[in-house]
């Protein structure tokens, strides 16, 4: 489903923030990317959906090579792809509701669907009766827990996570750990950044770590360690 | 489809009221840029409207009593045409009564009432007169002799009246359509930079509707009719300021009243028609036009 | 304190490169809006000067020959006011060869070396002459007789050359100032829009800064020197536009030369430097002062 | 030092965030907030540099009720407490450097002061070297060390530190936690929202925890629970 080819990310020319990245995901599979502060983890995500091009190297994705994709096609892959960002990303201007209906505006969906989706992913995530806040009413765990809402609204073949428990309680994130679970389980790729050692421990997934921008270990049904 | 259009259309209002700073910052710049705009192309067609009585070197205007047969008027048009050394007879111009309607209606536009008393039976027609080179003080010395012609009205002389306001024609006119030139080009950066001002502050809100998927144009409508309905509300609140302008004008020129002709300073309403409805096509074109491109810029992610 | 100064110092410079989206903007509308008013003021001063000569309810300049000695010069007084009936002699004015001069200076600010060829002896000095109201038509039947009086080089009606001008002359200068007033208005409001809308692509920014615990003018401050800073760099281009288009203005006038009085709608040099001087002031002030304000919008964290 | 009274906050009219809090920080404790995503543990927090003022009771902080304070002390009350955001609230438009710098400008230190105590802290976050990237060019755990180091350069007397280590790894965020410590151990009042287990069980402090806007436990050497 992913493949990265010796991926290198040199930001301004001078930040080495991948080396030589080299792994496959296979369709259906769930898997954790772990390492410290820095050592690259988003920006491993940031290249799956064309955020960011690699100095070097290649990533495939769906079977096609994503950098050399027309401009034109890149919101095609992009509403394939669910993205739950680090910092949210957070259309300010909307509400919760509006937020989460985004993503399905964006592929066309009619409005009586949007109308039925919404509530129940919102519900899905703990939301409900929050629908009409804007962002900045919200506390973080909330902000957190919309993005989560929006990325996985359009059932996507993909899903990338980066750090969707951070700011959640453990009790919060277990439940969105077992949803993404659940997700998984239907045939979506979960791609998720943590450093949320006990879920990861839990799980025992498949465990891709990284340090200083090289893969160091790659390990199927890992731990955090 | 038409979810597509409801989205576009709930979207522009949303925004329109949400950035309720950045919506009202581009109506008031495209309200005052587009009333420079418009107020230019009025005063410039006030002095057109005084100065087309005495375009193309004409000097004189020789005017013929309403009751003159057209034998008489062959007669008047002889006698002018008997002096082809001073009057250039190629340029000699009769305007029948239709066409002298016509010249008092464009320079009557202030004062309907005095026009409507105009007819057949007292509107005098005319001929306009133009100067061979250098032949100006001889044509002066010949004008007593045309008012003595049967049927001619009255001689009526550029130097007495408007030779001044006549040299200052070229002049004038370079001047304001040069300032129209100049405004169009300002009141196009204002609204622009504004515009660009209001993207800067909302790219980031652009850059994560890139990330979720949604397509160029996807993003860039709404901007669009967003821009389109600010440039349309600007010109309307411009329109109403050259509405009260004009009037503000009209008034102070219909009191200078008497008889002197700068009562053709007075536009028509049908030109500030004409200039309100082009003020508002502007208006909605550049705030679209600019949105899309300004929006563009940061489309790029 | 000095410590303060530099951080401000480098804060503003910062500021103005970091964010050269917003910069780019206020400068550009404050070029734009100051030209506007600069211009209107050129106007309004070429027009004053035009019927300054003709101001008060002059109609009729009587000049005096620059040979006439003191007791000549009485003796013109006494005719003038001998027919206290026809002429106002309450508002009769006289003025010497230094006042004379003065005027020339202005009238003629387009044309210094015909300026600089007047000097006592050639330059006549003049009385202004008010008729009483309704007596216009006596003084023009006077005229002639004030010619013959010794020493008189000219009499000059105001029918003959600017009558309607001078009509006008009210009308003009309501509009002018008018639109000064106007366009002053507008530029406030597009500076203030630019400068609102910049800040409220900042206001996290200074949210922030609030919440660190900067106060009110620690994050005021280099905002206003920005807008100082803006204002300023739009004025200067402003007067780079006002000096180009004096410059074809002049030309344009002094290519019409002759006998007309057009000339005097050029504006001195040092008149063309005044309203500079304060553009570049306005600028400043309003550029800082409406920074200010739209910070302080934001600044009630 | 910090002592609410029956505080109470609500939203826009209707969302009760806090609900009769009552409790008092003495000089030199160290507090960690817990409870579930939304229960309103930023909302406390904000309520101590009158970032949100009570619809009822008082705030006491320094023996000043900062809820009458005039506005134009407030500057002064902020610059005695450190803030760790839990959005990071970072000047997009500075530097790390020049973030971290403007702590020590508000208060009006001298150049020399601020160029050598910035490096020094940003050392201490493990920031050494990214002192002139700009906060869009930092991974999530370095935009929040940034905040941590901004938050006590200035020595403040209180430390208030919402989820200061959401977005690092383990390592990374217990030398966080051993500097909080340390700088607790030198005077400084600290208060500290979280949601990581095994750092508050680790600390052994005391514990306030909330629940929907109530305060449900206040125990001294706690639990996560
Ligand atoms: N736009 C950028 N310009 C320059 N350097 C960057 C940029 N974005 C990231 N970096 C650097 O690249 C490295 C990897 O960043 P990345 O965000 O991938 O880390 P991460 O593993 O996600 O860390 P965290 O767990 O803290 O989020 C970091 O050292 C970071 O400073
Ligand atoms: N500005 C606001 N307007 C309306 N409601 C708000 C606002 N800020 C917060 N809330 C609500 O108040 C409640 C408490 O929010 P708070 O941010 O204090 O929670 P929290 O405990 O910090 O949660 P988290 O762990 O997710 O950060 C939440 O339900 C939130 O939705
Ligand atoms: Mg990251
Ligand atoms: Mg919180």
């Amino acid at each position: 489903m992913i493949r990265l080819e010796n991926v290198t990310k040199i930001y301004n020319s001078e930040v080495t923030a991948l080396r030589d990245a080299t792994f496959d995901v296979a369709k259906g599979e769930f898997v954790f990317l772990v390492g410290p502060s820095g050592s690259g983890k988003s920006t491993l995500l940031r290249m799956m959906n064309r955020q960011e091009s690699p100095e070097k190297g290649a990533v495939w994705v769906a079977g096609r090579n994503i950098n050399e994709m027309p401009d034109s096609k890149v919101p095609h892959l992009r509403r394939n792809i669910g993205n739950i960002f680090q910092d949210y990303k957070l259309l300010l201007n909307k509400t919760v509701h509006e937020n989460v209906a985004f993503a399905l505006e964006v592929i066309g969906r009619p409005k009586h669907v949007i109308r039925q989706q919404v509530p129940a992913v919102l519900d899905l995530v703990g939301l409900t009766g929050k629908e009409d806040r804007f962002p900045h009413q919200l506390s973080g765990g909330e902000q957190q827990r919309v993005s989560i809402a929006r990325a996985f609204v359009n059932r996507p073949l993909i899903l990338l996570a980066d750090e969707p428990t951070g700011n959640l309680d453990p009790a919060t994130g277990e439940g969105i750990m077992r949803l993404l679970d659940r997700i998984n389980k239907t045939g979506t790729t979960v791609v998720m950044a943590t450093h949320d050692q006990r879920i990861v421990n839990m799980m025992r997934k498949r465990v891709i770590q990284m340090d200083r921008g090289i893969i160091v270990r790659d390990q199927a049904r890992g731990v955090y360690e | 489809m038409l979810s597509r259009l409801a989205y576009t259309f709930r979207e522009t209002g949303a925004s329109l009221r949400r950035n309720i700073t950045l919506t009202v910052a581009a109506i008031l710049t495209s309200a005052v840029s587009l009333f420079l705009v418009g107020g230019t192309f009025l005063v410039q067609r006030g002095f057109d409207n005084l100065l087309s009585k005495w375009a193309g070197g004409v000097q004189m205007i020789v005017y013929v009593s309403p009751t003159a047969t057209p034998d008489q008027v062959t007669n008047i048009k002889s006698a002018l045409e008997s002096s082809p050394t001073v009057v250039d007879v190629g340029k000699l111009e009769y305007l029948n009564f239709e066409q002298s309607l016509a010249e008092a209606k464009r320079l009557l536009a202030a004062d309907p009432t005095t026009f409507r008393l105009l007819n057949e039976a007292n509107l005098p027609t005319e001929f306009k007169v133009v100067p061979k080179a250098g032949q100006l003080n001889v044509l002066v010395q010949l004008a007593n002799g045309f008012a003595e012609v049967p049927k001619v009205q009255k001689v009526v002389l550029a130097r007495d009246q408007v030779e001044q306001i006549s040299k200052l024609r070229d002049f004038v006119q370079t001047v304001t359509v040069g300032l129209s030139v100049l405004l169009l080009v300002g009141a196009l950066i204002l609204i622009w930079t504004t515009i660009r001002t209001a993207m800067f502050a909302r790219r980031r809100e652009i850059e994560v509707m890139k990330l979720v998927g949604a397509t160029n144009w996807f993003i860039r409508i709404p901007f669009m009719l967003e821009g389109l309905i600010q440039g349309l509300i600007g010109a309307l609140m411009s329109c109403g300021f050259l509405l009260f302008f004009n009037r503000l004008w009209t008034n102070g020129v219909v009191k200078l009243k008497g008889d002197n002709g700068f009562i053709a300073l007075v536009v028509s309403n049908s030109f500030l028609n004409l200039v309100m409805l082009l003020v508002v096509l502007f208006g909605m074109a550049a705030g679209a036009i600019a949105s899309g491109v300004a929006a563009s810029r940061f489309l790029d992610v």
